[in-house]
C-alpha cells in the first residue's frame, strides 16, 4: 500500500519533503539549544540550564512560547508584504535542503545541476529579507533589508567561485557526485587550492547566513534587529528557523564540498559521519560569532570585492590548472 | 608661581575691562560687568598672559536680590584657571553668548537658559534642554514658585518633600 | 572637525533634497540610557545629528537648594550612577571646601582606594558595553567578571553594589573591615592577568582595529574647545588629569602615569580607558603601602553651616571633570549647587563629530566617549 | 603594508582571540545560579531594615528620639513615641521603602543602636502599598517582639504612673499623658 503510494513520484516527493521538514525542525531546535550552550560556555555563563536537564528542553519551550505568541502586524506596515516575508525566507531554506546528500542514496531529489540550484534557490531568501525590511515601514527595518541585499549579492560570488573551484575537480555537478569523488578520505580539502577554497566558502556562507562578523543586517547595537524588529510570535520563529536551517545548511553542504560527505571511518552510517561533520563546522561557525566584533557595511563590501572575489577568482584558475595539469582529480 | 605675579599677569591681559580681580591659589577670581562680559572672556581665552582656553565651567546662580553668572576658564598647560563672575540685570536677564567662542559651552548656555531664562544673545540654538519644552517658568529662579505635580500612581504621598527644612 | 563634509552635506540639504531621519532613542539598545539622536541620514551616512536629552532629568540640583547640605550626598549616587563614589566625593569636597573642613589622613588614603577601585569598575563597564557596541558581546561578560569581584570589595567595604554613598563630609563613616586591602591586592593581581585577554579579544582584533581607528577623529584644539575632559580629551594628546592637574585628596604624593595617546580617534580613547586600568592598579598598591594610621573623620558640627561664598571642588570621575559648584550664603542649605557633569560636556562634540559617518560608526563614536545619562541629565 | 602579509597577520590575531574565548569555554564558569547558590553578602551589607530587639530588657532599643527621621533626606520613617526619659519608646514606627534610597544616614544617625540595615535584599512587593513597612514588620524578631515591646512599654509606664503618684510631680503625669 505504501510502496504503491511511493511509487507516485508526486507522493514520494511530498513524503520526502515532510520528512525533511521535520529532521529541519528537529535540528533547529539542537541548534539553538548549541548555539546558546556554545555562547555561554565561550562567555563564562553555563547559558540555559532550566528547563530539562541541563536546559536541553529550553528551545522546545522557546518554540512553544513563540507559536503561542500574539502575531503582531504594525498599523503603518503593508500587510501584503509583512506577511508573506518570512514564508519566502523559509521556503527556500527548505527548498535547498532536497538536493542535500545525507548518505549514498539518501538525497530527497538528485540531479545534476543540484550545485548551481543550491545557488539559486538560495538566494531567493534576498526577497524575503528585502519584503521583511521594506514592509515593516520601519526605518531600522530598511535600513537591516538593503544591507542585507548588499551583502548576500556580494557575498554569493566568492560562495560560487569556491563552489566552482570544486566542481572542476569533481566534474560534476550534482552533490551526490561531488560526495562520491572523496570516497576513502580522498576529501577535497587535502588540496591546497580547495584548503583556500573551503576558506573562502566559509566566509562567504558566514556573511550569507547574518553571523556575526557579518550579522549587519540584524546588527542589534544599531538596528536594533534589522529586518525582524517588528515581528513577533510565529513569523519572528519563522526567520530564526531559516538562520538556523540556514546555517546547517551552509555547514553541511561544506562538509558534501570540502570534508567528504558522508565519508567517515567504517561502523557508523555514513548519515551519522555527514552530521558530525556538519556539527563541527557549525561549532566552529558559532565560535567565531562569539569572538569577532562586527564589521562596518563598507568593510563588508570591501572585504567581498577586494579580498575574497580576488582569492576566489585565483583559486578558480589554481584549481582548473592543477586538474588540467597535475590530474589533481578523478577523471 | 606667586599669586602677585598671577594677579598682575591677569589684570594685565584684562586691562581695565574687570571690575575686580582676587587671585588665591592658582585660582583667579574675576568679577566683571556685563557690558565688558565677551571682551573680557575673549581677552582671557586669547592673550598670551592668561591662556585660558579651557571652557570649563558654566553656570549661574540666584540669590533673590541678585543674578549672577559663573564662568570658570583653565589653561591647561599653565595650571591656572579663573573664575568669572559677571552680575545681570535679573528683571530682564541677558548675555552676549560665547558659544561661538567656544563650542562647549553651546550647551551650558541652554542649560542656564534653561534654569534661569538668561537669554544669551548671538546662540545659534536656544531651547531649553533637560526640561520639556512646554515647561513654564524658570525653577532655579528664587521667585519660581514649584508646584507639587503628585504622582499618578498610588500610594503614600509625601506632598511636602522637600520642603523640610 | 568633519568641517568640509558638514558644510558638504548642509549644501545638500539646502538643495531640498530630504534626508532619512531616524530617531535612534530615547529606547535603544546603544545609546547607554535614555539619550536620543535624531539622525538625518543619506542611506547609511549621517548627514546631521541632533542629540536630545532631559528624558531622565530629575532636577538633582533643586533637590539640593531644599536640603541640608549632609542630605545632599546620597542623591548624588544617582548621578553617574557607574561610579557613584566619584560623586560623593565631589560633592562632599566642595562642601568641605565652603565650610573650611579637615580630612583626616588616613580618610583622606582611603578615598583615593575607593576612586580607583570604582574607576577599574567602571572602566570594566566600559569595556564591555563598547565591545557590545561592535557586536563582540563575549567582551561584555569578561569584563563584568572581574567587575564582580571589584563589587564585591566595594560592598565589603561600603555595603552597597551601585549607590555607596560612603563618604561624609569631613571623612568616612567608617574605616576599612579587615583584610580589605588584601583583598584588594590580590584583585589587582587578578586583573593584570586578565587585561591581557582583553587585548587578545578586543583591542589585537584586526576587525576591531578596522572599525575604531581613524573614526571619529578629535584633533587637540577642537578637544580643548569643546570642554572635554577625561580619557575622551587625553585621547586627543591634551594632559589633563585633575588628579595631577589640582590633586585633590592623597593624590600629589602617588605615582603614576597620566595616560595621553595622540591620535584622538575611537580606537584612541577605548585604549585610554583601557591602558587607565593598569594606572588605577599602581596607585592602589601604593595606597596600602602608605596607609596611616589614624581617625577616619574629623568633627562636623551637627547642623552644618557654611560662610557666605563660592566653592567648587574638582574630582577626576572615569569620565572627565567632575566639579560642583556650591554657592552658600550662610544658612543650613546651599543656596545653589551646581553639577558640572563631565559627559554632559563630552557629549557635546557628539553631534559635529558624527556627521559623515555610517550609522554604525554613531555607535561607537557615541560609545567611545562613554556618557552616563543619569549624569548628562542630572 | 604588504597586503597578503596584513592579512595573513590579521588572521593571526583573530586565531589568538578564538584561542582565548576556546580557552574559556573549558574554563570553570562565573555563574552563580542564583535562586539556589547565593553569593554571600559582606557584613556591612546594606539589605532590609530592622529594629534591634533587646533580649534582656524584653524590648525594642528605639526610644522614639527621630534622630533617624531628621537624618532621612527623603522623609522614609515617621515614628509614634510612647513614654518619656527611661520609659520612652515606639508603638509605631512607618518606613516607605518606596522613597528609601538604602543610604545609610538613619542607621549612622542612631544614638541608641535601635535601627539597623540586615542582609535580607529580596524585598519586592507586588502593590506599592506593600513597601511601606510597619513596627510589626520591622521588629527584630517579628510581630511577635513587637506585641512584647508594646507590653513592656505598657509595663514600664504603668511602673512609672504608680512611683509619680507616689512623688506626684503633675508636670511629668501631663507628658506622660500626652505622650500616651
Amino acid at each position: 500500500m505504501i510502496e504503491q503510494a511511493l511509487a507516485n513520484p508526486w507522493i514520494r516527493q511530498l513524503a520526502n519533503a515532510a520528512l525533511l521538514l521535520a529532521v529541519i525542525n528537529l535540528g533547529v531546535l539542537v541548534l539553538i539549544y548549541m548555539e546558546r550552550k556554545v555562547a555561554g560556555f565561550i562567555q563564562s555563563r553555563l547559558g540555559p540550564v532550566h528547563v530539562g536537564p541541563r536546559g536541553w528542553l529550553q528551545s522546545v519551550a522557546d518554540a512553544l512560547k513563540l507559536i503561542l505568541k500574539e502575531d503582531i502586524i504594525p498599523a503603518p506596515a503593508d500587510r501584503f508584504l509583512f506577511v508573506l516575508a518570512p514564508f519566502f525566507v523559509f521556503v527556500p531554506v527548505l527548498a535547498v535542503f532536497l538536493v542535500l546528500p545525507f548518505n549514498a542514496g539518501w538525497v530527497a531529489h538528485d540531479f545534476s545541476l543540484a550545485a548551481l540550484y543550491v545557488i539559486a534557490a538560495g538566494t531567493v531568501a534576498i526577497m524575503g529579507i528585502v519584503m521583511a525590511g521594506w514592509g515593516t515601514n520601519n526605518k531600522y527595518s530598511l535600513l537591516g533589508g538593503l544591507r542585507s541585499a548588499a551583502q548576500l549579492v556580494s557575498y554569493e560570488i566568492p560562495v560560487v567561485l569556491a563552489i566552482l573551484a570544486v566542481v572542476f575537480y569533481a566534474q560534476s555537478m550534482s552533490l551526490v557526485d561531488i560526495a562520491e569523488a572523496q570516497r576513502g578520505f580522498g576529501w577535497f580539502i587535502f588540496h591546497p587550492p580547495l584548503l583556500v577554497a573551503a576558506f573562502v566558502y566559509m566566509i562567504g556562507q558566514l556573511a550569507e547566513t547574518n553571523r556575526t562578523p557579518f550579522d549587519l543586517p540584524e546588527a542589534e547595537s544599531e538596528l536594533v534587529s534589522g529586518f525582524h524588529t517588528e515581528y513577533s510570535g510565529i513569523r519572528f520563529a519563522m526567520f530564526f528557523l531559516a538562520e538556523f536551517a540556514n546555517t546547517f545548511f551552509a555547514a553541511a553542504l561544506a562538509v558534501v564540498l570540502f570534508f567528504g560527505g558522508w565519508d567517515g571511518l567504517p561502523g557508523l552510517t555514513g548519515a551519522l559521519w555527514l552530521v558530525a561533520k556538519s556539527y563541527v563546522l557549525v561549532f566552529v561557525l558559532m565560535w567565531i560569532r562569539w569572538t569577532l566584533p562586527r564589521v562596518r557595511v563598507d568593510q563588508l563590501l570591501g572585504f567581498a570585492w577586494k579580498v575574497l572575489v580576488p582569492i576566489g577568482l585565483i583559486v578558480v584558475l589554481w584549481a582548473a590548472a592543477s586538474v588540467v595539469y597535475a590530474g589533481g582529480a578523478k577523471p | 608661581m606667586a599669586q602677585a605675579e598671577l594677579k598682575e599677569r591677569f589684570e594685565g591681559a584684562l586691562g581695565g575691562l574687570a571690575e575686580a580681580v582676587e587671585a588665591e591659589g592658582s585660582l583667579v577670581r574675576v568679577r566683571v560687568a556685563l557690558p565688558n562680559l565677551r571682551a573680557a572672556l575673549l581677552a582671557l581665552k586669547t592673550s598670551p598672559d592668561t591662556a585660558c582656553d579651557f571652557p570649563a565651567n558654566l553656570t549661574a546662580f540666584d540669590t533673590g536680590q541678585e543674578m549672577t553668572l559663573l564662568y570658570r576658564l583653565a589653561s591647561i598647560p599653565n595650571r591656572w584657571q579663573a573664575l568669572v563672575s559677571c552680575p545681570l540685570d535679573r528683571e530682564d536677564p541677558k548675555a552676549p553668548s560665547v558659544a561661538d567662542l567656544w563650542p562647549g559651552f553651546n550647551w551650558f548656555e541652554r542649560e542656564v537658559y534653561d534654569m534661569f531664562g538668561v537669554a544669551f544673545e548671538g546662540h545659534p540654538d536656544l531651547r531649553r534642554i533637560l526640561l520639556p519644552d512646554d515647561w513654564e517658568g524658570f525653577p532655579f529662579r528664587k521667585d519660581y514658585v514649584s508646584k507639587p505635580s503628585g504622582s499618578p500612581l498610588k500610594g503614600p504621598q509625601p506632598t511636602d518633600l522637600g520642603e523640610q527644612a | 572637525m568633519n568641517g568640509d563634509l558638514r558644510d558638504l552635506h548642509q549644501e545638500i540639504l539646502d538643495l531640498g533634497t530630504q534626508g532619512m531621519v531616524m530617531n535612534m532613542g530615547p529606547q535603544h539598545p546603544s545609546t547607554h540610557g535614555v539619550l536620543r539622536l535624531i539622525l538625518t541620514l543619506d542611506g547609511e551616512e549621517v548627514m546631521a545629528c541632533e542629540p536630545v536629552i532631559g528624558y531622565l532629568h530629575r532636577g538633582l540640583e533643586k533637590m539640593a537648594e531644599r536640603r541640608p547640605y549632609r542630605h545632599f550626598l546620597p542623591f548624588t549616587d544617582r548621578l553617574d550612577y557607574v561610579c557613584s563614589l566619584a560623586n560623593n566625593l565631589a560633592c562632599a569636597q566642595a562642601i568641605e571646601r565652603l565650610a573650611g573642613i579637615e580630612v583626616p589622613d588616613r580618610a583622606q588614603w582611603i578615598r583615593v582606594a575607593l576612586m580607583e577601585l570604582n574607576r577599574i569598575a567602571s572602566h570594566l563597564l566600559f569595556l564591555g558595553t563598547f565591545g557590545t557596541d561592535l557586536g563582540a558581546t563575549t567582551m561584555l561578560l569578561y569584563a563584568f567578571r572581574e567587575r564582580e569581584e571589584a563589587l564585591a570589595l566595594l560592598e565589603a567595604i561600603t555595603g552597597a553594589r551601585l549607590t555607596y554613598n560612603w563618604i561624609r563630609v569631613g571623612g568616612l563613616p567608617d574605616d576599612m573591615p579587615e583584610n580589605w586591602d588584601k583583598g584588594v591586592l590580590a584583585f589587582c593581581d587578578l586583573l593584570e592577568s586578565r587585561v591581557g585577554e582583553y587585548d587578545r579579544l578586543l583591542t589585537d582584533n584586526p576587525i576591531f582595529r578596522r572599525r575604531t581607528e581613524g573614526v571619529g577623529v578629535i584633533p587637540a584644539e577642537d578637544a580643548i574647545a569643546y570642554g572635554l575632559t577625561g580619557p575622551t580629551l587625553r585621547a586627543s594628546g591634551v594632559e589633563y588629569d585633575v588628579r595631577r592637574w589640582a590633586p585633590y585628596e592623597k593624590y600629589a604624593e602617588i605615582d603614576f602615569d597620566v595616560v595621553v595617546l595622540r591620535d584622538g580617534d575611537t580606537f584612541a580613547r577605548y585604549l585610554a580607558r583601557r591602558l587607565e586600568l593598569e594606572q588605577s592598579v599602581r596607585i592602589l598598591r601604593q595606597v596600602f603601602d602608605r596607609m596611616p594610621e589614624g581617625p577616619i573623620a574629623s568633627k562636623v558640627g551637627k547642623v552644618l553651616k557654611a560662610p557666605p561664598g563660592i566653592a567648587f571642588s574638582q574630582v577626576e570621575s572615569p569620565r572627565g571633570e567632575l566639579s560642583f559648584t556650591m554657592v552658600s550664603d550662610g544658612s543650613p542649605n546651599p543656596q545653589r549647587v551646581h553639577i558640572r557633569a563631565p559627559s554632559f560636556a563630552n557629549l557635546t562634540v557628539l553631534a559635529d563629530l558624527v556627521v559623515g559617518n555610517k550609522v554604525a560608526d554613531v555607535v561607537a563614536i557615541l560609545g567611545s566617549i562613554d556618557i552616563v545619562l543619569g549624569e548628562v541629565d542630572r | 603594508m604588504n597586503p597578503v602579509r596584513s592579512l595573513l597577520g590579521g588572521l593571526w590575531k583573530i586565531f589568538g582571540g578564538m584561542g582565548l574565548t576556546l580557552r574559556n569555554f573549558f574554563r570553570r564558569k562565573a555563574t552563580i545560579r542564583y535562586p539556589y547558590e547565593r553569593r554571600p553578602v559582606s557584613p556591612r551589607y546594606r539589605g532590609m531594615f530592622y529594629l534591634k530587639w533587646n533580649e534582656e530588657k524584653q524590648r525594642l532599643n528605639c526610644v522614639g528620639c527621630t534622630l533617624c527621621a531628621q537624618a532621612c533626606p527623603t522623609n522614609v520613617i515617621s515614628m509614634n513615641k510612647v513614654g518619656k526619659g527611661t520609659t520612652a519608646g515606639v508603638d509605631e514606627f512607618t518606613m516607605d521603602l518606596g522613597r528609601c534610597m538604602f543610604c545609610n544616614l538613619c542607621v549612622e544617625a542612631c544614638p541608641f543602636d535601635a535601627i539597623y540595615m540586615g542582609d535580607q535584599y529580596e524585598f519586592a512587593v507586588t502593590h506599592k502599598e506593600g513597601s511601606v513597612l510597619r513596627i510589626a514588620d520591622l521588629a527584630q524578631g517579628g510581630p511577635e517582639n513587637y506585641r512584647r515591646n508594646l507590653e513592656t512599654l505598657r509595663r514600664l509606664q504603668e511602673e512609672a504612673e504608680k512611683s509619680k503618684a507616689a512623688g506626684d510631680k503633675p508636670t511629668e503625669r501631663r507628658a506622660a499623658e500626652e505622650g500616651a
